[in-house]
């Protein structure tokens, strides 16, 4: 390139688009990005030719911002061009940084994924026992699609990234401070953050940016969101309304205690933490008010289906990252 | 030749590692399969301990602590006996079977009952064959 | 990190772990692990040459940690931290791997103990890799001890205090001092008064001017930790008393086994049949006499109740037979026309002067019998034509015979046991009991006086059943260690204990409810909890529950502890 | 189906979405085929969950139409509970799902079909986006774009709590309500955003309409299908896009059937191809007839354009005379023509914009009443919505403790499915004749039809949302003779 403008790619894989919008989302920085690099590919909004990515010398891009997992051989394929290409390399988003909600497919085992979607179904084709598969024969014709993989992959589990945004999607503000600091970086005017760094997120976690009033904890019972009236002054955890906050990375502006709704967790862990799930268990379990198993039991009772609670965003991320029922 | 598991014990110091000791210095024995991690309680072991020792390769893990009542910290095991039920909801739904993690109440006079546990476990976690989890790990890498 | 220059010690033990253990392959296996400097075998590693190897490796080889494979670290981790400390390493730079206890005693096959012992020690090796130089903290002692209870071994360990010249708050429960020893006569083997023995410590325990005697008083909390504990002490008729102090020595004693419990000998159906402290009752009094008040001409004393039993306790009491014996020669000297007949199971006279006395017993003329360990005698009414109130049917083990024996009174050696509340004080003080619910020691030979509870101190029979002169060693030997603790001053606490990094934590106060000796403190100012180092016993429970990962547990922190997962399935 | 396929660098480019054309030997269009590469499953794992999460998990089938999902969601999960709701509640829904169709329509509109049209289809494809537009319309109108699709997000966030991944729905209600402060912050923006979507037509007129060829491909080209229309009513046969009945109504006028959404299984069912992940839906009524058009077909289009089909009239005045403008120029109501889809858009755009005015005037709409606490389990729900992209079905089975046992999902787009493949059949055969080699050209032609659906595949497979990325290789004689690539 003659000119000294930033060469931008955007990117999703396994993602549904919404880190896209947040992006759009910064409104008017967009156009301030626009004056500031050239965007080479960004499929929601401009258009940019696969071909032209491939000609692209190593390295030719400065940064890569890419959304979203690896479910299938494409995701996988692009995101390594894609990192060839690259000087830096960005996860966006929770999918790219932990696996996202598509994560949770790593739970159930793939084949009742194909049964759930095109056999047992109210509204399937009655009597229809047809399954999509990767190479076909119809009349004649070779047909293929791509390979559905056994699991969610996070982005690091694939190819090698510098740094992650965390969020779903990242609040706008930190995509956009996200940005600038790499553009600083990248243009001598700042040092760049650590490789590896987490960036457009802070260090401690949601309760430290919760203006909701917090005393000891201890639990006797949960509640499911919908079953009390909750205090809109009091913390959802002494409520009995089980909150991820407390095991979750602040930064996303406390959007959903703030409305009301507890933290599911999809800025990530803890910097200390190696696995949020694990952390958010040990917490909560913790203040259980019993020294009685049975009692123990019953009070868990009113916390059904935690394993989805704990590692909502990260599956692919956690220590297991998969069901391993054999 | 059988399956040998490789067993990660987490034991408090004062009761059950101490209950292990004796085992040994009563001259009492038992299956060489536990490797035992000493903590101070068994309040201190993190979910995260036993979830690492599995996806590091541990066929079981095992873990100790004072019997409810007797804790060296006076309620460090109930802390332990709220997380563990949790816990194995959790191992459940990622799918690791039953018999491979187990919580057990020893105190530093059972060496007994620490050699008896350590035998039934490793037979249970024999039968059950090697973890499948670091196994998978590696496959599903190489399969994509 | 620079790359570590580790040191391993690996320790045959004699034979004990070398017998099991191929330690060279140990050796070996350690001088691959990348951090390792020098690994070495060695016959003793605690023995002094021993430790002066490690001394001489530290400082030839710029050691900068130190692993031993030897025995439980409950065992000698302070002999090889002091070791570490004469070479000028810090001794938390150690860590060892119990390649003894749990792994040469316990396991037959070589190979695989073997394959264990390689685990353990990459584990050690692994660990002190992630290991960090830790500095204790120093605080206030309190010369201030609080003995709780008033018998012989409580009374003994506070006038040894207050002789010393130290403050003492004396707490009995019972109106009166003395305990159980106040209800005996005579002691064996000297037959000397046990009235004398304690009327002289009461006394002097009444004159101190050090000592603060509180009868019918109970200790209601204790807070704090060593040096600086605060009790909270409640007298019957509401009289509530706080103290600061330096130490405790719990000796509150053990209670009579409960010989109703025992059906075959009748007790409590058969009027003459009591146990022995009912007859030191009629010793005092000088009086020997059946309920009938006739003197008995037939006297069975029957040992062994309630104690080394398979139905109650499995353990022997100690006492009991000497003092049968004593009864033997009391009773022979009160009514010297009745036969004595003295019913065991064996004759234990371990201690000092006993088995003289054992002897002389034997030579008065006391009959001995012997029954088997749980195959107990039977007792039953006479009848008319018999010249004796009851008769005793028992399988004699010296003939081999199935007898009758007539006899007028029995007495029965009811053995000890565990007071009620023990359950209660080892929750109040923080220590624990055993199966039987007797206090545990810190160690049982090496440290019989100490607890697990740093500044908590056992004596007397609330540890086990023992004899009087144990009961005084052991009250001597607490207050002597406490002494030496106050005569240094200070205290140092372990560097071991959690402490929260502020940059991490959140304020969620997920961790406020759950010290044990609510050591965490929340600043409502900066919205942040952090832990009294102090205060806090290093349980980890916080370190665990916190959600941020802010809270660290000092040597146990989790990067040590996932580099010892790492490190035994490597 | 956990057989393990190693795939080669070719065929790792095929998750692209794919259309395969295969020639005869006379070089004439035999067959076409477009395949769709992916899906994710959440049908399968979202069971398990507790019911009341689905709302909160499901809107990651797609970013871009999140609230669409969000609300389906947030009706099936009510149906769950019983169905009661509070009144208020509904309300606030339809008025944060009018903000979220503005927000979408504009991103839409300007950001994938105003290139062709303001660029034109044959302009440089490196500047025909959204960033190309805005050089040539100016920076002022550009700024207005963005900044009105920025209120319609932000005024989501205001009512809702978030925008993009909606997090506000619970079982009986909302999370929260909207305060007055709040209204007052809102109002402006809805006159602006009214305002804007008078603009938005003008602009369409003086630039679409205002240009010969434009209205000559909308109305003469190849997109045109002889299939049906379905989309959601109100009881006045108006577009409602958050409740109502679904109504289907043939090509000619004609309404085939109306049917409540719990219903929905008697009257749409879904074809599978082995070819493809994605399923072709169909009236189960008349059977699966195949991809073939006409009276009788089985199969119906889900779109904006599908949506002013079936209606006989708009909710609003202002919107109802964009409707008579629209199917007046474009020869009567219904209308084939597909690319008349970008019109609809702006259309619908104007009915939301007048239902936002009508609801800040309402004066209950500041009430506390937002939810109530649910008092039985009841284990069903069928939720219907129209997403930007068609009418949208979530349907819930839960046990009794509120555990979801299972779901099914229609997407917007996936009602599409076959309508776009028979038209991509149609511009290849328009395009490709013997001794006609086909050229780069008949990218951006099919691309156009595509467009015209605003095909979002993050929706219907959850693979890749919004412009989509397309390679065409024509075959003959067992030959790959063409292969053109676009995006990717």
């Amino acid at each position: 390139m003659a000119d000294k403008k930033l060469q931008l790619a955007i990117y999703w894989g396994a993602a549904c688009g919404g880190c896209d919008v947040s992006i759009l989302d910064t409104n008017e920085f967009i156009l301030d990005v626009d004056k500031a690099a050239d965007v080479r590919l960004w499929p929601i909004a401009a258009d940019g030719k696969y071909a032209d990515v491939e000609a692209m010398d190593d390295g030719e891009l400065d940064v890569t911002i890419m959304s979203g997992g690896v479910r299938n051989s494409e995701n996988e394929h692009i995101a390594k061009l894609l990192r060839q290409k690259s000087k830096i390399f960005v996860a966006y988003g929770s999918c790219a940084y932990m696996g996202g909600i598509p994560a949770l497919a790593n739970l159930v085992p793939r084949d009742e994924i194909f049964t759930r979607a095109y056999l047992d179904n109210p509204s399937i084709e009655p009597g229809n026992q047809t399954i999509p598969k990767p190479e076909t024969k119809v009349n004649g014709y070779d047909l293929n699609i791509p390979d559905f993989y056994k699991r969610v992959y996070k982005l690091d589990q694939v190819i090698d990234v510098d740094y992650y945004v965390p969020g779903c999607p990242p609040q706008p503000d930190q995509c956009k401070a996200a940005i600038l600091a790499l553009v600083a970086a990248l243009t001598g005017q700042a040092d760049p953050p650590p490789k590896g760094a987490v960036v457009g997120a802070f260090e401690r976690n949601l309760c430290d940016d919760c203006e909701r009033e917090k005393s000891e904890k201890k639990i006797s019972r949960f509640y499911r969101p919908w079953e009390i009236m909750q205090d809109p002054k009091q913390c959802l955890m002494e409520q009995g309304i089980l909150c991820a906050g407390s095991a979750t990375r602040s930064g996303c502006g406390v959007r959903c205690p703030n409305s009301g709704i507890p933290c599911r967790g999809c800025y990530g862990p803890a910097p200390n933490v190696l696995d949020q799930g694990a952390k958010l268990l040990s917490a909560v379990s913790s203040i259980i008010d019993s020294q009685d198993p049975a009692e123990i039991d019953e009070i868990l009772e009113t916390l059904p289906d935690f394993t989805s609670f704990a590692n909502r965003y990260g599956v692919a991320a956690s220590l297991l990252q998969r069901s391993h029922r054999q | 030749m059988t399956f040998e598991p490789k067993i990660v014990g987490f034991l408090c110091n004062w009761c059950s590692y101490t209950g292990a000791d004796l085992a040994g210095t009563s001259r009492i024995h038992y299956a060489p399969n536990v490797s035992v991690i000493r903590v101070m309680c068994s309040a201190r072991i993190d979910p995260t301990f036993v979830l690492k020792a599995l996806a590091d390769g541990a066929d079981g893990v095992l873990i100790c602590g004072c019997h409810p009542g007797d804790c060296h910290y006076t309620e460090g095991n109930y802390k332990m006996m709220r997380r563990f039920p949790l816990l194995k909801k959790l191992l459940a739904d990622y799918g690791i079977e039953n018999d491979r993690v187990r919580l057990e109440w020893v105190s530093a006079s059972e060496g007994q009952r620490f050699a008896d546990v350590v035998n039934d476990m490793t037979e249970r976690v024999r039968a059950l064959g090697p973890s499948p989890v670091k196994m998978d790990l590696a496959t599903d890498m190489a399969e994509r | 990190m620079s790359e570590p220059r580790t040191g391993v010690f690996i320790c045959n033990c004699g034979t004990n772990i070398a017998n099991v253990i191929d330690v060279e392959a140990v050796r070996a296996f350690a001088l691959t692990v990348p951090g390792v400097t020098v690994a070495r075998t060695y016959r003793y590693v605690c023995s002094k040459p021993g430790q002066e190897m490690i001394i001489k490796d530290i400082k030839e080889h710029a050691l900068d940690r130190v692993v031993v494979a030897a025995c439980s670290p409950r065992m000698h981790e302070k002999t090889f931290r002091k070791a570490c400390q004469a070479a000028g390493l810090n001794p938390y730079m150690l860590e060892m791997a119990n390649i003894r206890e749990q792994c040469a005693w316990p396991h037959v096959d070589g190979l695989a103990a073997t394959e264990k012992a390689l685990a353990l020690t990459s584990a050690a090796i692994f660990r002190v890799r992630q290991q960090e130089p830790l500095e204790g903290l120093t605080a206030e002692m309190c010369p201030t001890t609080l003995v709780l209870g008033g018998g012989i071994a409580g009374m003994t360990a506070a006038l040894e205090l207050a002789d010393g010249g130290h403050p003492v708050v004396l707490v009995e429960k019972a109106e009166r001092l003395g305990g159980n020893l106040a209800r005996v006569d005579l002691t064996a083997p000297y037959l000397d008064s046990a009235r004398d023995l304690i009327t002289e410590r009461i006394t002097r325990v009444q004159g101190s001017s050090k000592i603060k005697l509180m009868l019918r008083s109970q200790l209601k909390s204790l807070t704090g930790f060593v040096g600086n504990f605060d009790a909270e002490i409640v007298t019957d008729g509401g009289g509530e008393a706080t103290a600061r102090l330096g130490n405790v020595i719990v000796a509150t004693g053990y209670k009579e086994f409960d010989a109703a419990r025992v059906t075959h000998f009748g007790y409590g159906k058969l009027p003459n049949v009591i146990t022995s402290f009912e007859l030191e009752k009629m010793l005092t009094a000088g009086r020997i006499e059946t309920r009938e008040d006739r003197k008995p001409q037939y006297v069975a004393i029957i040992h062994c109740v309630g104690s080394r039993s398979a139905e109650f306790h499995g353990y022997c009491s100690r006492v009991c037979c000497m003092t049968a014996i004593k009864y033997a020669q009391e009773i022979k000297s009160a009514v010297p026309s009745c036969h004595v007949l003295d019913i065991y199971i064996d004759m234990n006279a371990f201690g000092k002067g006993q088995e003289d006395f054992y002897k002389r017993g034997s030579e008065a003329k006391t009959m001995f019998l012997m029954f088997g360990k749980n195959d107990y005698p039977f007792i039953r009414k006479a009848d008319a034509k018999d010249d004796c109130d009851m008769l005793l049917v028992m399988d004699e083990q010296l003939s081999g015979k199935r007898i009758e024996i007539p006899a007028d009174l029995v007495v029965l050696m009811v053995g000890m046991e565990a007071r009620a509340d023990s359950g209660e004080v080892a929750h109040l003080v923080n220590i624990s009991r055993d199966k039987d619910g007797w206090f545990i020691e810190s160690h049982p030979k090496l440290d019989p006086v100490a607890t697990t509870t740093d500044g908590i101190y056992i004596a007397g029979c609330c540890a086990a059943p023992k004899d009087i002169p144990d009961s005084v060693a052991q009250a001597r030997a607490a207050a002597a260690r406490i002494m030496g603790r106050i005569a240094k001053g200070k205290i140092e606490i372990e560097a071991v204990y959690a402490e929260v990094d502020e940059d991490f934590c959140s304020g969620c106060r997920m961790c406020n409810e759950l010290c044990p000796y609510s050591a965490i403190e929340y600043d409502e100012e900066k919205k942040r909890s952090h832990v009294i180092s102090a205060v806090c016993k290093a349980c980890g429970a916080c370190v665990a529950a916190c959600p941020s990962g802010a809270i660290k547990a000092r040597h146990f922190t989790d990067k040590q502890i996932f580099a010892e997962i790492e490190g035994v399935l490597a | 189906m956990t057989r393990k396929i190693s795939i080669d660098p070719i065929t790792r480019l095929e998750g692209h979405g794919k259309i395969e054309i295969f020639l005869d030997d006379s070089g004439a269009v035999e067959d076409t085929f477009f395949q769709i590469p992916e899906l994710r499953g959440f049908e399968r794992f979202v069971v398990g969950r507790p019911i009341e999460e689905l709302p909160r998990i499901v809107t990651r089938i797609c970013g871009v139409c999140p609230a669409s999902h969000h609300m389906a969601s947030a009706k099936a999960v009510d149906g769950c509970f019983g169905g009661e709701v509070a009144p208020l509640a509904h309300k606030l829904r339809d008025m944060y799902y009018q903000a979220h169709f503005i927000h979408s329509h504009i991103a839409h509109f300007y950001a994938l079909a105003a290139p062709d049209f303001v660029l034109g289809p044959d302009a440089d494809p490196a500047i025909r986006n959204v960033l190309g537009v805005v050089h040539k319309v100016g920076l002022e109108i550009g700024g207005a774009v963005i900044k009105s699709r920025g209120q319609a997000q932000e005024i989501q966030r205001i009512i809702g709590g978030r925008n993009t991944q909606d997090i506000w729905c619970l079982p009986g209600g909302v999370a929260k309500g909207l305060k007055p402060e709040e209204l007052e912050q809102i109002k402006p923006w809805v006159d602006e955003l009214y305002d804007f979507t008078q603009f938005s037509l003008q602009l369409f007129r003086d630039v679409v309409l205002g240009n010969e060829t434009y209205v000559d491909i909308i109305v003469n080209g190849p997109y045109t299908l002889d299939v049906h229309n379905m989309g959601l009513v109100d009881e006045n046969n108006a577009p409602n896009f958050y409740d109502g009945k679904v109504r289907v109504v043939d090509f000619e006028g004609k309404e085939i059937f109306k049917y409540e959404p719990k219903d929905y299984a008697e009257n749409v069912a879904e074809h599978v191809e082995e070819w493809s992940y994605l399923k072709f839906p169909y009236l189960k009524q008349r059977g699966w007839m195949g991809f073939v058009e006409g009276i009788d077909s089985s199969l119906y289009c889900a779109t904006p354009l599908s949506r002013l089909n079936v209606a006989d009239r708009m909710a609003t005045p202002k919107a109802q005379e964009g409707f008579d403008e629209m199917f007046k120029t474009l020869g009567g109501h219904p209308c084939k023509a597909l690319l008349a889809n970008h019109w609809a858009r702006l259309v619908e755009m104007v009915q939301n914009a007048e239902t936002l005015k009508t609801y800040c005037n309402d004066p209950e709409i500041t009430g506390e009443e937002v939810r109530v606490i649910p008092s039985k389990i009841t284990g069903e729900g069928v939720g219907i919505v129209e997403a930007m992209r068609g009418t949208l079905t979530h349907h819930y089975n839960c046990d009794e403790n509120g555990i979801c046992t299972r779901a099914n999902l229609i997407v917007g787009t996936t009602n599409n499915n076959a309508p776009i493949h028979m038209v991509t059949k149609k511009i290849a055969s328009a395009l490709i004749q013997p001794g006609k080699d086909p050229d780069q050209g008949i990218l951006n032609m099919i691309e156009m039809g595509f467009r015209a659906f605003d095909p979002c595949y993050s929706c219907a497979t959850h693979s890749l949302p919004g412009e989509m990325p397309l390679e065409v290789r024509v075959h003959r004689g067992g030959q790959v003779t063409h292969n053109f690539k676009r995006g990717c």
